[in-house]
């Protein structure tokens, strides 16, 4: 069962300007795709639109050959999206957030799994401490915990190593290698070199209509 | 079906079409407005009851129906720019709701002043006033929010989203309203009951009317023609229209 | 067949004459105001669309030639 | 399978009462967590209250003419007020995204938002206002019904206003713009709210009005969610 999103002639508007105009982007099972460009040249809206999120925008989306308006429930069931701000409430304690993903995932309860995913995350001794009082590192890594106890076939990923110290890139970094090669797929936007990874195909914004 | 929606929706299209049924609006608008205000004001007769102040009928009446008329025109826009995503809708809504906010004030001044003969003071809680007033409420806040948005577009949505959540709760404001007044009903004189009017009365209040909406109709073409050359300003054909001077 | 029977009881309006010219008077300037507010809007816009193409055809012409021939700028 | 579990595609859930749920009890435990703050509109409501036997006339029988209205006009304000609680903090720390790209009907997340802020807004100046329904000298009688009138009021206000606070929960300085968006939409709660509270001091029975409201209720209960939703959509692309 494999994955494959495409996009044809892509193109989205701000505020009268062309972001990106007759972009085609193609992802099949397996693949990283970066999205690289300077700074405001669309990767956040881009990411929006494959995700699902915006949908203004000109051209077909389609995912599995379907147009994405069509299987939006099957779609949103495989994606994971993080975007800049990691997604974790602050009074709330790491085991709470998480336990809160699995419930909006539609999955039973299952506090072990939390933890071991937390543990994975390098969050051990923090599962009960208020998020409010952690590091920005620590609430990227009960974000990235997600990763593991929420599988999906698809990860959209905006910026996943800010605040990341040096093990926490090379936890993400392998947590990406070993997605794809277990036939997962990710889109990501990042300025960190992702030298360890093989299949890491590009896409360059902001400089086709220079 | 759906080629023939956005035929129809282009702004292109849209544009020459306004461009032929413009005139005839304003030439329809000019003379009714011109033909109703000479017979309301000169020649139709003065109301027994309240006199000569009764001629402000002939303006309150069309500016407060229009007003109504604006809002649920502007709704409906939104709806189809929401459902069908056409472009030229959106800009509709976004010319009529200026125009709406101010024949709603145009209904209220008139309603005031109007009052102050028949009860002696400037602002009565008539039912139908009180209405006025929550309309142009819902007006402002229609405008505002349209305005509130550093995007254009997400401005446009917003601001659909309110107008067709305002036009479902026109009526059930409108009856709340109605309540609310006849359980205060105080002894002054209301709008609401008037003897049946005759004919010479009411044929000069049905030109006025048609002069406010081919006046409305009018506008709304040439301001929603502007908004094409506003937004669609980079288009080829835009910038091959031969009205633009070289 | 008029209402009236001279000028000046036309403008008295039998007493009310204050209240109806206000009433008339605020309308027809609102619908005026539209009115002239949407003919302006519509000259600047144009006014706006002929500069800029104004503009790229001046720039299209002078890629090549170091000095710009002069655009007569009409109004 | 297990080269490519990673890629294995899942089919929607139909969890969405557990979400519902979920959504509900984390409201509950973000407020608890934070029980200062839920005080906040009582202590608004009882000041409002307090106000005006001072602006006004401390005279019982004055009051008891304007208790109804104005009992109801300040917890009509002060679930305004807290309308700002609804999204605010979860679009700052990017749960809100996350809300909406679950695998869930939207508009059941938004309903879960919804009763958060009711059980936590609604509800307690609801049972508050008898109390200060005597400060205002209220005929005896009528405090049931205030209080019930109240109940169901409340719970129009917070779904009508939600679709407010989701509108403007992208801006900046919403918080005005709020008000002014909603409260023309607050105006038929507020005539039926206290002509119920009016028609129990004159001995009628307030049922007819209690009907309304409830239907008002339901009118907003079938809507609200769903333009809620739309809302949502609309001011995270913004």
């Amino acid at each position: 069962m494999s994955l494959r999103l495409q996009a044809r002639q892509l193109a989205c508007e701000r505020d009268d300007r062309w972001l990106f105009d007759g972009l085609d982007v193609m992802l099949e099972s397996g693949e990283i795709l970066r999205v690289e460009g300077p700074n405001g040249s669309g990767k956040t809206t881009l990411l929006k639109i494959l995700s699902g999120q915006l949908d203004d925008y000109d051209g077909a989306l389609e995912f599995n050959g379907q147009p994405l308006r069509a299987c939006r429930d099957t779609f949103l069931a495989n994606l994971l999206y993080l975007g800049h701000a990691p997604g974790v409430k602050a009074g709330l304690t790491p085991l709470e957030n998480l336990a809160w993903y699995q419930a909006l995932g539609g999955e039973a309860p299952d506090e072990a799994a939390c933890e071991r995913a937390l543990n994975d995350a390098g969050l051990a001794g923090f599962e009960d401490t208020p998020a409010g009082r952690l590091s920005a590192g620590q609430n990227r890594r009960v974000a990235l915990a997600r990763l593991t106890l929420t599988p999906r076939a698809l990860w959209v990923l905006d910026e996943p190593f800010t605040a990341l110290d040096r093990e926490g890139v090379a936890m993400l970094e392998r947590r990406l290698s070993h997605h794809a090669k277990a036939g997962g797929s990710v889109i990501i936007t990042t300025h960190h070199a992702l030298g360890g990874l093989q299949r890491v195909r590009r896409l360059r914004l902001g400089e086709a209509l220079a | 079906m759906w080629a023939i929606v956005h035929k129809f929706g282009s702004p292109q299209w849209f544009y020459r079409l306004s461009c032929r049924l413009e005139p005839w609006c304003w030439v329809l608008a000019a003379l009714s407005l011109g033909a109703g205000g000479v017979w309301g004001l000169a020649l139709a007769p003065a109301d027994y009851q309240q006199g000569e102040s009764f001629r402000i009928i002939y303006v309150h009446v069309p500016a407060a129906l229009l007003a109504q008329s604006v809002f649920i025109a502007m709704a409906l826009a939104s709806l189809v720019f929401m459902v069908w995503k056409i472009k030229v809708a959106d800009m509709a809504a976004a010319v009529m709701a200026p125009f709406g906010a101010a024949m709603t004030f145009t209904a209220l001044f008139s309603g005031a002043v109007w009052g102050v003969p028949t009860w002696g003071t400037w602002w009565v809680w008539d039912a139908r006033l009180t209405s006025m007033l929550i309309l142009l409420f819902l007006y402002l806040g229609v405008i505002a929010l349209r305005g509130a948005f550093s995007s254009r577009q997400s401005g446009a949505r917003a601001a659909s989203v309110l107008a067709m959540v305002g036009v479902i709760n026109i009526p059930i404001i409108k009856y709340s309203v109605e309540w609310w007044y006849t359980l205060h009903q105080s002894a002054t004189f209301s709008l609401t009951e008037r003897p049946a009017m005759p004919a010479s009365m009411w044929l000069p209040l049905l030109i006025m009317v048609v002069g406010f909406y081919s006046f409305f109709a009018a506008l709304t073409l040439l301001r929603v023609r502007s908004e094409i050359l506003r937004r669609e300003g980079d288009k080829r054909w835009v910038r091959a229209l031969k009205e633009i001077p070289s | 067949m008029s209402a009236f029977d001279s000028l000046s009881a036309f403008f008295a309006m039998g007493g009310h004459g204050v209240y109806v010219w206000s009433a008339w008077g605020v309308t027809a300037a609102l619908l005026s105001l539209c009115f002239f507010q949407a003919r302006l809007e519509r000259r600047a816009l144009l006014k706006a669309l002929s500069r800029r193409a104004r503009r790229e055809r001046a720039r299209a012409e002078t890629p090549s030639t170091p000095m710009p021939t002069e655009e007569s700028d009409d109004a | 399978m297990s080269a490519s579990d990673g890629g294995a595609l899942r089919p929607p859930p139909h969890g969405a009462g557990r979400a519902f749920i979920a959504t509900l009890s984390r409201g509950l435990r973000l407020a608890f967590r934070r029980r200062g703050e839920a005080l906040n509109p009582l202590v608004f409501y009882a000041l409002v209250i307090t106000l005006f036997p001072i602006g006004i006339s401390p005279d019982p029988a004055l009051l008891a003419v304007i208790a109804p209205g104005l009992l109801w006009v300040a917890a009509l304000l002060a679930a305004l007020l807290s309308l700002d609680t609804l999204f605010r903090g979860d679009f700052e720390d990017g749960s809100l995204e996350q809300l909406i790209l679950a695998p869930q009907p939207l508009w059941t997340q938004t309903l879960a938002k919804v009763c958060v802020h009711w059980l936590m807004t609604g509800l307690p100046l609801a049972l508050s206002a008898p109390l200060l329904a005597t400060l205002l000298a209220l005929p005896a009688g009528s405090y049931a019904v205030l209080t019930l009138s109240l109940v169901l009021g409340s719970a129009t206000l917070s779904l009508v206003g939600a679709i407010g606070a989701a509108l403007t929960v992208g801006l900046a300085r919403g918080g005005v713009l709020t008000s002014l968006l909603i409260l023309p939409l607050y105006i038929p709660v507020l005539v039926f709210g206290t002509g119920a509270v009016e028609a129990a001091i004159a001995g009628q029975s307030a049922l007819p009005y209690l009907a309304i409201l409830g239907a008002l209720l339901a009118l907003s209960l079938m809507l609200a969610p769903w333009a809620i939703a739309a809302s949502l959509r609309i001011s995270l692309n913004g």
